[in-house]
């Protein structure tokens, strides 16, 4: 750390304790989860994985399953997640997280195993494996970042690229007559038998992320009791590749990705099942 | 003519398009060119650095660890790169946000106080163009008006308005030179 | 009636300054501070002494560096005062 | 104690193998010549043992399953045909590179493309050399009986952890539809493999740092660096686990190299040379990699030449030039596509490489 | 007429040339480091030419449209990066048996895995040897300039059409991420290459027999005869498509080999060592199927030894012992995982191997 | 061919002329189309496939489409498919017979393509292909051959094998606690917007080979007009792995496929559309 | 009114005897024969003389090879009668 | 003692089991054997055959040209394989449907009416042991109860109770054996 730096920081500092202080661990009412480390995380400013993986670390800290909870980072710009959790975890190959999780919990039937997984890998290269182990209602979670973009690549068109929208492969705006529609998945996976539960959430806001980490917290419970599969697709922004800040990103999320892919649950337990 | 040039700095100061310009500028003067980019795994800030080689002859190697010129936006470039300089070979960097200046003896060191100026020219974007208007003087390899034609090629249609104010940067850079090594 | 009063400590180098706290707060009590820290982000600050401790800033966090505190200043009830100092001093307790 | 002794299919003793070497999950995909693996392991392995069988949706989710199988510590195999491990290389090369221990069966058929499903060695390259990306290495072994399948099982599952390292069994169609007596080991507990909680997501415990399965270093000495550390480890094993067999070498005049199942149809036509009065011996490689190039080479003083024999156009022959360079002419005969070559007709290639010089 | 120069990225001044080729269709998926490649044609190739560009969902979903456009006796190209080569490889073997023409392209990165996305040969074998089952060849094209990329777009496609036989071009992250002036070739019309009507799959006119594409044939016989076609077909190519180039090899007493842009790097190794005393020469492999064994041969007698150097752990080098069975020493020296090696180190090896021998 | 053979032979087209014949060409009311082949399938005894391939061809007759249409057989039991059909045709790798039509499709814009599929391979290692094909809207017409099993390979399960139901992969039957349920593919395609028409038939008696042979001539019919990817299911028997005589094998599947897949329109066209 | 008249010929040769056709026959004229043919198959055989020419058989085989022939027996019109012959021999012509 | 037979017939008629139970029968007798067989891609119907060795030494190739005995099913069996029998060898075929029998007269040949005589015992699929026990008269290498112990092997238990008729078979066979060679 440079000199300059030190000063200023020592600046700051002292504005903060210049008046008496509440800030004493009594009062303390939020601090990140234990389960999240302190690694600076390599997401751009904003991007919405940041929240996603706290909230998965949240869940499982209010769970004390953090001894027996294995994730399963995809390749995407969450490849890098298991340097920000700490549980055991497996990089798995692009598309192929919902199949490494699988293996893993098969041979180990009693963990928590989660799949955490962005929406070119899960709905292009991987659609075969997500597909067949919600069918075969795989007791994992699967967490599905969809926002919209290859973030990792350099902002590719996505199978959840909206009509019209503009991508580094789609210049002139997504053609749906050459590309195809959206792909609503998440839609599609809530009708399999296998699927337990499944819900689409944002974290664009507080309430917002109060329901998101709620829907998570759900999909483990389930986890538990042996339930099946449970999908929490997350409304994401991608403030680098969408070309906006972070504050115009989520904004843009309200307004076009929200009416196409509407929050809410597509499928939840029916009462005497709970 | 050879020229073995390392640009260097921080990602957004444009290090990039400084080794492009030179480099389509010497297509303009029928040179042989190459441009190596140090490209990383993250999408924004983290380190940039490329390489440009500028030729009369054919070039061949485009990687290279030992350089004519070595140009250096930030601390951590001139950190890593005041060694890679030839012996008699040139260091440019820039001098107004760097710590700790370079100490080698056995090359031509030239400090650029290029954010202070870029500020006063009321847009810091435009550093690079005074830092690369300073390597310009310093080793006239190109004639100022190829470098010019360069330009139009990196910068994009939409911001050719912005074309004066880079020339401006541009000599900006070439008169801090002689004010410095004066 | 207990009044409610809240801080925030933002962990200001890891701050990325997406100001997604900013939009957050209901208080309007923070903004992005000139300076800029190490790895060159605009870090946010408090600018305003009202926060309420709701953790909505926390809660949109990216990088989760937020830490909220909350108290709740409850009804105090007057045990004595001591006077004969350079000032008077009261002591109070809360229920 | 009675020795069990079974006839059994290839792919059938396999299986059982597999079941009897206290193995944790098998995840496969139906392709012929192989489809027996997972059908027996469906009918007895869970009764037996509790084993997980897994029918995956595809090769690519069987091999991805693995992975994650594998990195949980657990003894894990699958096995398919050509076309089907094709479609694995990508998956290999992430196996190799995070280096976990896992059974890989290749019941090879005749390629290239859908090709014929009658056995073939066309997928040495592939297997040996590298059919995926990157510098990686499988130990792979090559069985030339159902009693190999058999123990290559066992032994495969003891190298795959004693070096952390996807080991390949190279086998082919016809080995994996021909019966021969097998003696079938014990059956073993399935047990953890000791030391694997230092690197296999098992659940992080509170006295240990996590484990992260990965091959990704994106800083680019890092990765070298992992490459390195593999590449010292593969010497290691070049040093340690070559395994081969001789026949008739002993006064060799002529060497047939041959792996698999073709080195004994070669051990057949060395048998009718010798009675022709040339002095031919076969040396049959068990270990493709690491590869008997210091074994090979040390005939060079004894033989004349050597005719290397394969089921396809010329792979491990390359192998076998490297090992003696230039010392003794190589000469080469194959067959492909599914044709199994007969001992007659290596006799009499034999005869025609090397004429007119009868011991 | 003025040469049409401009300055390039290599992925980009691929993708122009493809459209300048007069390709008619590109499929692909998003990888580092070669992005780029499907951006650009997005961009301008339907607009200049009509050419087809499709992203598909997978590296799979591409190379078997690419295989089912080739089968239609069109122009088809892909391009990815060594994972996802990797998932081709099944594909790859199909187009091979089918004897379909195309362009692929592998923008090599560091491997093994996941690795890193900088430059690497880590996929010699893989192109070379054959990644996918069975037996069978790509011609291999390693460019080390720019340039050369423009000029094997062209000339792959030709090859492609000329031999029916898929086209690699094998290059590297650094090459495609780095721009250098090229001469482009003028725009080719889009045209249908004369003789396809005899194989593709275009329509089955009146006058002809329906055209198949497979590569199944499920009688060993029948499926070796295919495989004895591909292999004669293979030495053709052999007899007459080797391409190289050569460095200040006339009087040169060592011998650098390295293809594609390390053979660059090794130039200026050569050079400096040229200015220490050592006369060192470079030879450069441009295909690598067909290999050039015999030209590397015929410099045994003039040379005293050959340092090969590559990103990689020594793969090429096998071909170069081949080559030369033992006649002089040859030596390796490789840097991985994304690590470029410098002019500077590799005048050390040649020091360090060759020592006291100055020319 | 043996004496023996020739002998009986000559008795029976005695036999069968023995009488005033109404066989002469003026009263043929039925024979199989021009467009199938005279080689003999390589099919078992009953095989559903070997209908399937006869509407085929009738529909290219009818439409008179053969020196336009193209085929793409997959990996399965009709792999074999371009022995049969006089028409060019490409054969493609297990699973990606949809890659294989778009691509041919997308240079060929102006041809009628069509994939021909088995379970195995459109929805189980086809899935991802499928499903994007289907959604990209490719204006291609795919058949699928659902017969619950993989036929080619000897009997073991596919993804649409029924619950309970024995297989030699399954040799308990299907349990799907551990196998998950048999997919309904087909209903998760209608639903995309890619995809104009989608319809589940059968070849077990008359009246279902008609309406067979209707829904593939207006899949190809729709293609004609550009109006996207036409999805035609044909719910199929394999008696030699079903281990039944194919009359058993349709009655099987009548009782026990029928009700699990039910036949019928999934989706038709809007009228104004048509 | 019109009788029609139908028949069949099926390729036996190809005839997989599966008897898909038997069952599908609504006049049941079709059964398997006892004999088998050069691929070891029991090929079908007509039994009755009753076919409508419905082509359901036709429909339903798998193999492709029933050819169906249907006549319609229209009211026919006496033309003359020869007699002198060794049977008289009856003229008539359809309508 | 190292016996190399090929058994060959259409799909269905058994043959695979023929070498199978040999095979098993020397198992029981502790010899090396070796069982291959053609495996093709239909589902039904068409040829097959298998080799099976039984020996007292180690087997080397499973694969093999020429053959002490070969065992003929049908016609074609008869035309393919004649001439694979070595010179002194054994050909045993299936003669009520063969319409052209081998001609060699180098090698012992043996029909067998075994197809009428299946008729005979009332079930036709015996035809198979009927040959198989005509052949183990003709060679006896192993022992009648170890075969019979293999034929247990070979069929699955609910056929059990069809040894006796499968013994029956095979004694016919034996018997045929002396009837033609006598
Ligand atoms: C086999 C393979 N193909 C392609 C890639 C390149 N790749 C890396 S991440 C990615 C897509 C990332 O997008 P997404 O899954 O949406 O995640 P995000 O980065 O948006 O969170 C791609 C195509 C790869 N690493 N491996
Ligand atoms: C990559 C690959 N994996 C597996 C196979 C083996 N295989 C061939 S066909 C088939 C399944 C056939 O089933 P289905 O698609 O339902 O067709 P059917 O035979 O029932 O008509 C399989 C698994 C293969 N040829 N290639
Ligand atoms: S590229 Fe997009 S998804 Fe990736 S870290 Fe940046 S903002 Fe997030
Ligand atoms: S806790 Fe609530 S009031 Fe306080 S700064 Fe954060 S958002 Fe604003
Ligand atoms: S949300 Fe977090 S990272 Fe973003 S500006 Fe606020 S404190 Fe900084
Ligand atoms: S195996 Fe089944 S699907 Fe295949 S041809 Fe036979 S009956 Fe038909
Ligand atoms: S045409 Fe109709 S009536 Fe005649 S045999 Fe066929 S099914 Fe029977
Ligand atoms: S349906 Fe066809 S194949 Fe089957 S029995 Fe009848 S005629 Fe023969
Ligand atoms: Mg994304
Ligand atoms: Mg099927």
């Amino acid at each position: 750390m440079n000199e300059k730096r030190m000063i200023e920081e020592e600046k700051h500092y002292e504005e903060v304790i210049a008046e008496e202080s509440i800030c004493i661990n009594d009062n303390l009412v939020y601090e990140k989860p234990d389960t999240l480390l302190d690694t600076p995380m390599h997401y751009c400013p904003g991007c919405g994985h940041g929240v996603a993986h706290r909230l998965i670390a949240e869940a499982i800290d209010e769970l004390d399953i953090q001894e027996d909870t294995i994730g399963v980072a995809p390749v995407g710009c969450s490849v890098f997640a298991y340097n920000y959790l700490n549980i055991d975890m497996s990089e798995a190959a692009h598309g192929r997280a919902s199949a490494v999780a699988t293996g893993i919990k098969r041979v180990l039937p009693e963990k928590y195993v989660f799949s955490y997984q962005g929406d070119g890998d899960l709905a292009a290269i991987g659609t075969g494996e997500t597909l067949h182990t919600c069918n075969r209602g795989e007791n994992i979670l699967i967490v599905f970042i969809n926002n919209g973009i290859y973030g990792m690549t350099g902002g590719q068109m996505a199978p959840t690229t909206l009509e019209g929208m503009k991508s580094t492969t789609t210049p002139f705006g997504r053609d749906v007559k050459i590309m195809g529609n959206p792909l609503k998945i998440t839609e599609l996976i809530a009708q399999l038998p296998g699927v337990y539960y499944c819900t689409r959430v944002a974290v664009n806001n507080p309430k917002n992320v109060r329901r998101a980490k709620k829907a998570i917290l759900n999909g483990f419970q389930y986890q538990k009791r042996e339930k099946g599969l449970s999908f929490v697709e997350i409304v994401s922004n991608c403030p680098s590749n969408w070309k906006m800040t972070p504050v115009e990103s989520n904004k843009w999320m309200e307004e076009n990705m929200f009416s196409f892919y509407p929050l809410g649950d597509l499928k939840v337990p029916e009462k005497e099942d709970e | 003519m050879t020229e073995e040039i390392i640009i260097s700095g921080f990602g957004g100061q444009g290090v990039l398009s400084m080794g492009q310009i030179l480099c389509y500028s010497g297509v303009v003067e029928e040179k042989d060119v190459s441009w190596m980019p140090s490209y990383g795994p993250e999408m924004r800030g983290g380190t940039a650095n490329c390489i440009a080689i500028i030729s009369d002859q054919k070039i061949s190697s485009p990687i290279l660890t030992k350089f004519d010129t070595v140009i250096a936006l930030n601390q951590p470039s001139i950190d890593k790169f005041e060694s890679a300089v030839k012996p008699g070979g040139l260091l440019i960097y820039e001098s107004s946000t760097a710590l700790n200046p370079p100490t080698r003896t056995d090359i031509e060191i030239v400090p650029i106080e290029a954010a202070n100026e870029a500020t006063k020219l009321e847009n810091p974007k435009v550093m690079n163009m005074i830092i690369l208007g300073a390597f310009l003087k310093k080793k006239p390899i190109l004639k100022f008006d190829n470098v010019l034609a360069g330009l139009g090629k990196v910068l994009p249609e939409r911001y050719h308005h912005l074309i004066p104010l880079n020339e401006k940067a541009l000599r900006r850079g070439m008169e801090l030179v002689e004010e410095v090594t004066a | 009636m207990a009044k409610v009063k809240g801080d925030i400590l933002i962990d200001i180098e890891k701050c990325k300054g997406c100001e997604l706290c900013v939009v957050a707060c209901p208080q309007d009590s923070l903004e992005a501070s000139r300076k800029i820290n190490n790895k060159g982000y605009h870090y946010i600050v408090k600018i305003e002494d009202n926060c309420t401790g709701c953790m909505n800033c926390a809660l949109v966090c990216p990088e989760g560096i937020i830490k909220v505190y909350r108290k709740v200043d409850k009804k105090k009830v007057h045990l004595a005062t001591i006077s004969n100092v350079s000032k008077d001093i009261n002591i109070t307790v809360s229920e | 104690m009675k020795k069990e002794l079974k006839l059994m299919k290839g792919n059938e003793a396999m299986a059982e193998a597999a079941i009897r070497a206290g193995a944790d999950a098998y995840f496969g995909y139906p392709i012929t010549p192989q489809s027996e693996v997972l059908e027996y392991l469906t009918n007895f392995a869970y009764q037996k043992t509790g084993m997980v069988i897994l029918q995956a949706e595809s090769e690519i989710a069987a091999i991805n399953m693995i992975y994650g199988a594998a990195g949980a510590g657990k003894k894990v195999m699958t096995s398919s045909s050509s076309p089907g491990i094709s479609l694995m290389q990508e998956g290999i090369s992430y196996i190799a590179c995070a280096e976990l221990p896992c059974l890989l069966v290749n019941v090879v058929r005749g390629g290239p493309g859908l090709g014929t499903i009658q056995p073939s060695q066309g997928d040495y390259y592939q297997s040996v050399k590298g059919g995926g990306h990157g510098d990686y290495k499988m130990i792979v072994l090559a069985p030339s009986t159902v009693q190999e399948m058999v123990d290559y099982v066992k032994l495969g599952f003891d190298l795959a952890f004693k070096w952390r390292n996807p080991v390949m069994m190279l086998t082919d169609g016809a080995l994996g539809q021909m019966m021969e007596k097998v003696e079938l080991f014990e059956q073993l507990p399935r047990e953890t493999v000791n030391g694997i909680e230092k690197w296999a997501t098992i659940g992080k415990t509170k006295d240990r740092e996590r484990n992260v399965i990965t091959s990704l270093h994106i800083q680019p000495d890092k990765m070298e660096e992992i490459n390195l550390h593999l590449q010292a480890k593969y010497k290691k094993i070049e040093e340690e686990e070559i395994r081969f067999e001789e026949f008739a070498m002993e006064d060799a005049e002529y060497m047939i190299t041959a792996f698999g199942l073709v080195a004994r149809i070669c051990q057949k036509a060395a048998m009718l040379a010798r009675e022709k009065g040339f002095k031919v011996g076969v040396f049959r490689p068990q270990t493709l990699f690491p590869f008997p190039y210091k074994q090979i080479d040390s005939y060079t003083k004894q033989i004349k030449g050597i005719l290397d024999v394969e089921m396809n156009a010329g792979q491990m022959v390359e192998d076998i030039r490297l090992a003696v360079n230039g010392k003794v002419p190589v000469e080469f005969h194959g067959r492909m596509g599914g044709v199994v070559p007969s001992p007659e007709e290596i006799l009499e290639k034999i005869e025609e490489k090397f004429v007119g010089v009868p011991a």
